[in-house]
């Protein structure tokens, strides 16, 4: 178990080992990255504004979400739990069903046919299995197809986790068990979480790989979750990867956290801040000017100004979905609640 | 066409349809190398393959979840649970993913599960394993809830449970697995999981129940024609989304009624025989619909067991005085 | 005594109880340092000291558990899970365990535990935030399952249940926390849990429901009033064990009855409701109790959760439709 | 992590490092030890004669159970599954009360007030989490009282087991996690129930120490044990502890072993039996003479015997005790269902 989490570029964006990545795929790493900042920011205002009815920040987390994402092939699966909208829409998942989902209508769990990723899953710890049965069926199927599941640090505590984790151990399936230890479970900090040394130790329980890896460092990212995809694709089995980054906002736009932690402790990790460093970095290749930076931020915002207009014209959910979402064929004792309902 | 117990009509069904299909996969503890504890998927591994037919480690959440990622993958899992008392562990995972991915993604993905419960008291278990919680289930949106009482039934049932296209909860009712035998054929079509059907045709009372009660309703009705009462018997058979068509028609031409269960009476499945009635035929009713059901206790273990199950006794004095009302 | 919401009340019980024994400890995800995603536990960690208001790991089978152990040990835990539907993950250990305990030790150990559990819909938040499965809870013999309805009612429920020597399921109606205000003694005494409360007199009919719905049930019956009908008020209050004299002394009266639930009507509490209301009093009846509910659905989401809630215009509704028949 | 488990004694029965327990002990561990043997081989008899409805053999496990529970003190915990009975006993369990289980019977259930036993817990792994809050609470109350749970090789894979050992660790609760691989759960072998190296591997997930014992080595299972109480009573914390046996005889006596194990298996164990040798320690040691062993095995069976007969005339259980059972006061509804059912 390495004690110190994999590091390619130090906070200050130094390169501290060889890039496991050329400069194109940092490139579009950053610009992915600009994106689901402006995305997030976005969200937050959406939410203070009530075009959302619930929102789940997530900056400080972009390049574990991010760069991990952009390891998968098409045709691999993703499992998401609820603040991972960058990683899903780096997988297809369209950014005005997310927004939808957001907005509070059910009209954001369905994304399209040739999209493998599964809607926002929010009983925390309950997801991951869904993960091991995918990448199960992909195996008895033949293919070498992937699934990657994210979740947080306080996900761990639920046996639901454990039942995955050793599910996967055992069917040795093809899964990525991708844990963002952001520092905290709404109030509860990691160290009450649970008292392993680090969520990666959890992995030796279950016979996998357990891989430490800074989360803030995209390359880091890249290089840790393409190493486990590999594993996966290969037959070689699960890995557990812990992510160690930083919620910088509050858990929800509900939430308050002055009321558990200091601001200290989040300006201290404004330091790692995984965007700023990869800017750096770009910067001391000479890839990154202030005019490249405008136009993301402007190519960005139209992009989610796009999705959220799409999003706020989406046709409205009506009534008689609710009762025809249910099965495949309508029962006859739902067909007369839809009828009583629809005379009201 | 074979003479075949009830246990043996579901093992065939499933073997049917590991032969009918390589999607289906027949998942849970002990169903591989020693064919379950009730040995209902005897030899399906040796037959079909360790990779169909596969022992998983003893977690029952885990078991349920995992067979749901299969099934959004395609495939068609059938979960066997081993006892009613011990599918708790799973209910997270069927109340808030089973019987929801369908309507959370609006058809997009979908759970073609079965998971097979067998279910109920009566054979002496020990704490946990004679539990009867049906109703539970059958409030959950999302899920099918059905529980055969005949040989024949079971296999066609299991059939349309493994091809319906949403999830299934089928219930096995223990002490009939090997109590009762009928002719069932070697390979039966699905059978219809909305729908209720008449056992007996008669005319002064309906007597309604479902899965393993249905011994000593079955007898309850032996028990009145013998003094003269034509009772009616109602196997429900298909718990949620409730159908009462055809038992409401059963209590319109009977003007009476007694729901049997075997689960504790508070809250049981009774109650929505009772308020469906009320709503369908309130008028047509000539007495109050009564009640049979094992009381709002504990079961008790082996030795007192018999104190909380519904006797054919108990029904038959209960038809009377609902007839006598 | 002041003017305080429901909330309020329910802290302050919870400070009163914490103040008056060392045995109490109150622990669940984020009770302590944030006081709660409702803010109910708000300033108790402060007062009370973080080894009696404890921020535990995030996982709730694992919360009520570890409290059955502390309960079995003498101390009264009093568990918080934050919303009814993330209670499920826990629903093994309450059924297992918690609820049967007393019954497999004859007394000998006994689980004085209470579990808060907000519930209900109509605050638009997220899939599985707006569950209301009580019925669920209420078929699980040996427990208590309660709701409050009123601030100065939830301060005497929530002392009477923490004193219970037996578990007791607390549900509290999330979208009334903050609705309502009432005069609330300073420190409650303990309020009966297994009564209801006639809450207004009536004489046309009787409105019969429980938590978050009395809102539009209280609504309902000022519209009826203002119509010139006299509805009659129920607050069930006690789901389990239920106790119908109240309700049933109301119905012989009024000889006409609805029964309102959020939960999804099929094998919902209003169908015990209407099946004990048979039992006891099915001739004073002058028409079928109806039941106005959620649908066999899930719960939509903030957009559309308004198709599902029962209104006071159903309610409205549906009386008129009892009442003309 | 030790690679090689805990031993003291070798399969013969020769001590390969000093004893941890002195002459005394180890006699008194070896007349519980045949005891249990006695025991277990009544319990499959009756059971075969139907005087018992149902029974869990253990022959094989007689050093784990009975040499851990011999740590214990009067007043700390002990929070069994359903394979222990001599560990039960060992603590104060009335034997014919688990006879009276056994049986049948809710008698059973209820062992007098000093004995600070739970009774048999059927849900696999659902009970460990009881003894965490036992000894928390005896914590709370400021004693050193600590709490021990038995469990078998299945029950690590319920996510019971994984919240209990999680909220262990983080409370540092006094609490022994005592497993008894007996190497099956049912027809599953260890090696399909988890891809761990080890059970004890286990603990690295929850900060705790995870010790290998031999289980049949009834002295290296007092050590371990003796260790991990005093670990506990000190205010030091849990200890997951694997004791590796083997279910020698079938799972239950509706268990057939015959479908899913090789009778050689059971062989090869059978030669490194736990009570046989203690029994060539004792013999080299000059403790033990074959009259000493008929006299325990006479005393064994008077005991169990005796426990059968009290067990056999217990009173009935009252079908009015099913109602008064359920709460401390009879609420109305029951108390009309009680009289309903006197009626009939
Ligand atoms: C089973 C369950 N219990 C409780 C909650 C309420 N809840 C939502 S998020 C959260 C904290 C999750 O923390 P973590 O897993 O670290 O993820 P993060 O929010 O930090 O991304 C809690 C307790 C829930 N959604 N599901
Ligand atoms: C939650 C739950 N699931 C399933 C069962 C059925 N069952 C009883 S014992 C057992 C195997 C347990 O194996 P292990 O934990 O190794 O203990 P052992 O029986 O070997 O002592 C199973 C599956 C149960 N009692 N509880
Ligand atoms: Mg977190
Ligand atoms: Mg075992």
């Amino acid at each position: 178990m390495a004690e110190r989490p994999l590091q390619f570029l130090n906070p200050d964006g130094q390169l501290i080992e060889k890039s496991p990545v050329d400069l194109d795929r940092a490139v579009a790493l950053y610009r992915d990255m600009v994106l689901a900042r402006v995305y997030d920011k976005k969200g937050v205002a959406l939410q203070k504004q009530g075009r959302l009815a619930t929102y789940a920040p997530f900056e400080g987390q972009e390049a574990a979400q991010v760069a991990s994402a952009a390891t998968l092939e098409q045709g691999d699966w993703m499992v998401p739990s609820y603040r991972e909208p960058a990683a899903m829409w780096m997988h297809g998942y369209p950014m005005e069903l997310l927004i939808a989902t957001r907005r509070g209508t059910e009209l954001g769990g369905s994304p399209p046919d040739d999209v493998r990723v599964l809607p926002v899953s929010i009983p925390v710890g309950s997801h991951m299995l869904h993960a091991v049965g995918l990448a199960w069926a992909e195996r008895l199927r033949g293919t070498d197809r992937v699934a990657i599941t994210y979740f947080g640090d306080g996900a761990t505590s639920e046996g639901d986790f454990h039942e995955a984790m050793n599910f996967a151990g055992v069917l040795n399936a093809g899964c990525i068990f991708f844990c963002q230890n952001n520092g905290w479970a709404i109030s509860l900090p990691r160290e009450e979480q649970t008292a392993a040394e680090t969520i990666a130790h959890k992995a030796v329980g279950y016979g996998m790989p357990g891989v430490l890896v800074d989360g803030n460092d995209a390359l880091a990212v890249y290089e840790a979750t393409r190493t486990a995809v590999e594993r996966a694709r290969s037959g070689a089995g699960p890995t557990l990867i812990e992510a160690q980054t930083y919620r910088m906002g509050p858990h929800s736009t509900a939430d308050d956290p002055g009321r558990y932690r200091s601001p200290d402790a989040t300006e201290e990790w404004r330091t790692r801040d995984p965007v700023e460093r990869l800017r750096r970095y770009l910067a001391d290749q000479g890839s990154w000017t202030p005019e490249w930076q405008a136009e993301l931020e402007q190519d960005g915002s139209a992009l989610v100004e796009q999705a959220v207009v799409t999003a706020e014209t989406l046709p409205t959910f009506r009534p008689e979905e609710m009762f025809d979402g249910m099965f495949a064929e309508l029962p006859p004792g739902i067909a007369a609640q839809r009828a009583e309902a629809g005379a009201i | 066409m074979a003479s075949r117990t009830l246990a043996q009509a579901i093992t065939l069904a499933l073997d049917n349809a590991l032969g009918r299909s390589d999607d289906i996969i027949v998942l849970g503890e002990d169903v591989g190398r020693t064919g379950g504890v009730f040995r209902i998927t005897d030899g399906l591994r040796a037959k079909h393959g360790a990779h169909r037919v596969v022992d998983t480690p003893l977690a029952e959440s885990g078991i349920v979840g995992t067979a749901l990622g299969l099934a959004v993958a395609g495939m068609r899992p059938v979960v066997e649970l081993q006892f009613m008392g011990f599918s708790y562990p799973a209910f997270d995972q069927i109340i808030s993913h089973v019987a929801r991915m369908r309507h959370r993604t609006r058809h997009r993905f979908t759970v073609p599960m079965v998971i097979r419960i067998p279910y109920g008291g009566g054979i002496g278990a020990a704490e946990h394993h004679s539990e009867s919680t049906e109703t539970i289930y059958a409030h959950i949106p999302g899920l099918k809830v059905v529980v055969p009482s005949r040989p024949a039934d079971a296999a066609g049932m299991l059939r349309a449970a493994i091809e319906d296209p949403d999830p299934v909860i089928f219930l096995e009712p223990i002490r009939m697995y090997r109590s009762v035998k009928e002719e069932v054929p070697d390979d039966s079509p699905p059978a219809r999981l909305d729908t209720s059907t008449v056992e007996r045709l008669g005319s002064d009372i309906t007597l309604v129940s479902w899965g393993a009660m249905m011994k000593e309703t079955r007898e309850a009705a032996e028990k009145l024609a013998a003094s003269g009462v034509s009772a009616e018997v109602v196997d429900l058979r298909c718990l949620a989304p409730m159908n009462v068509d055809t038992l409401a028609a059963s209590v319109r031409k009977t003007g009476r009624a007694v729901v049997i269960h075997e689960a504790p009476r508070s809250a049981g499945l009774g109650a929505e025989v009772i308020a469906s009635l009320q709503e369908h035929c309130a008028y047509d009713l000539e007495a109050p619909v009564a009640r049979v059901t094992g009381w709002d206790t504990v079961i008790p273990l082996k030795m007192a067991e018999h104190h909380y199950l519904p006797s054919t006794e108990r029904i038959v004095t209960t038809a009377e005085r609902v007839l006598a009302s």
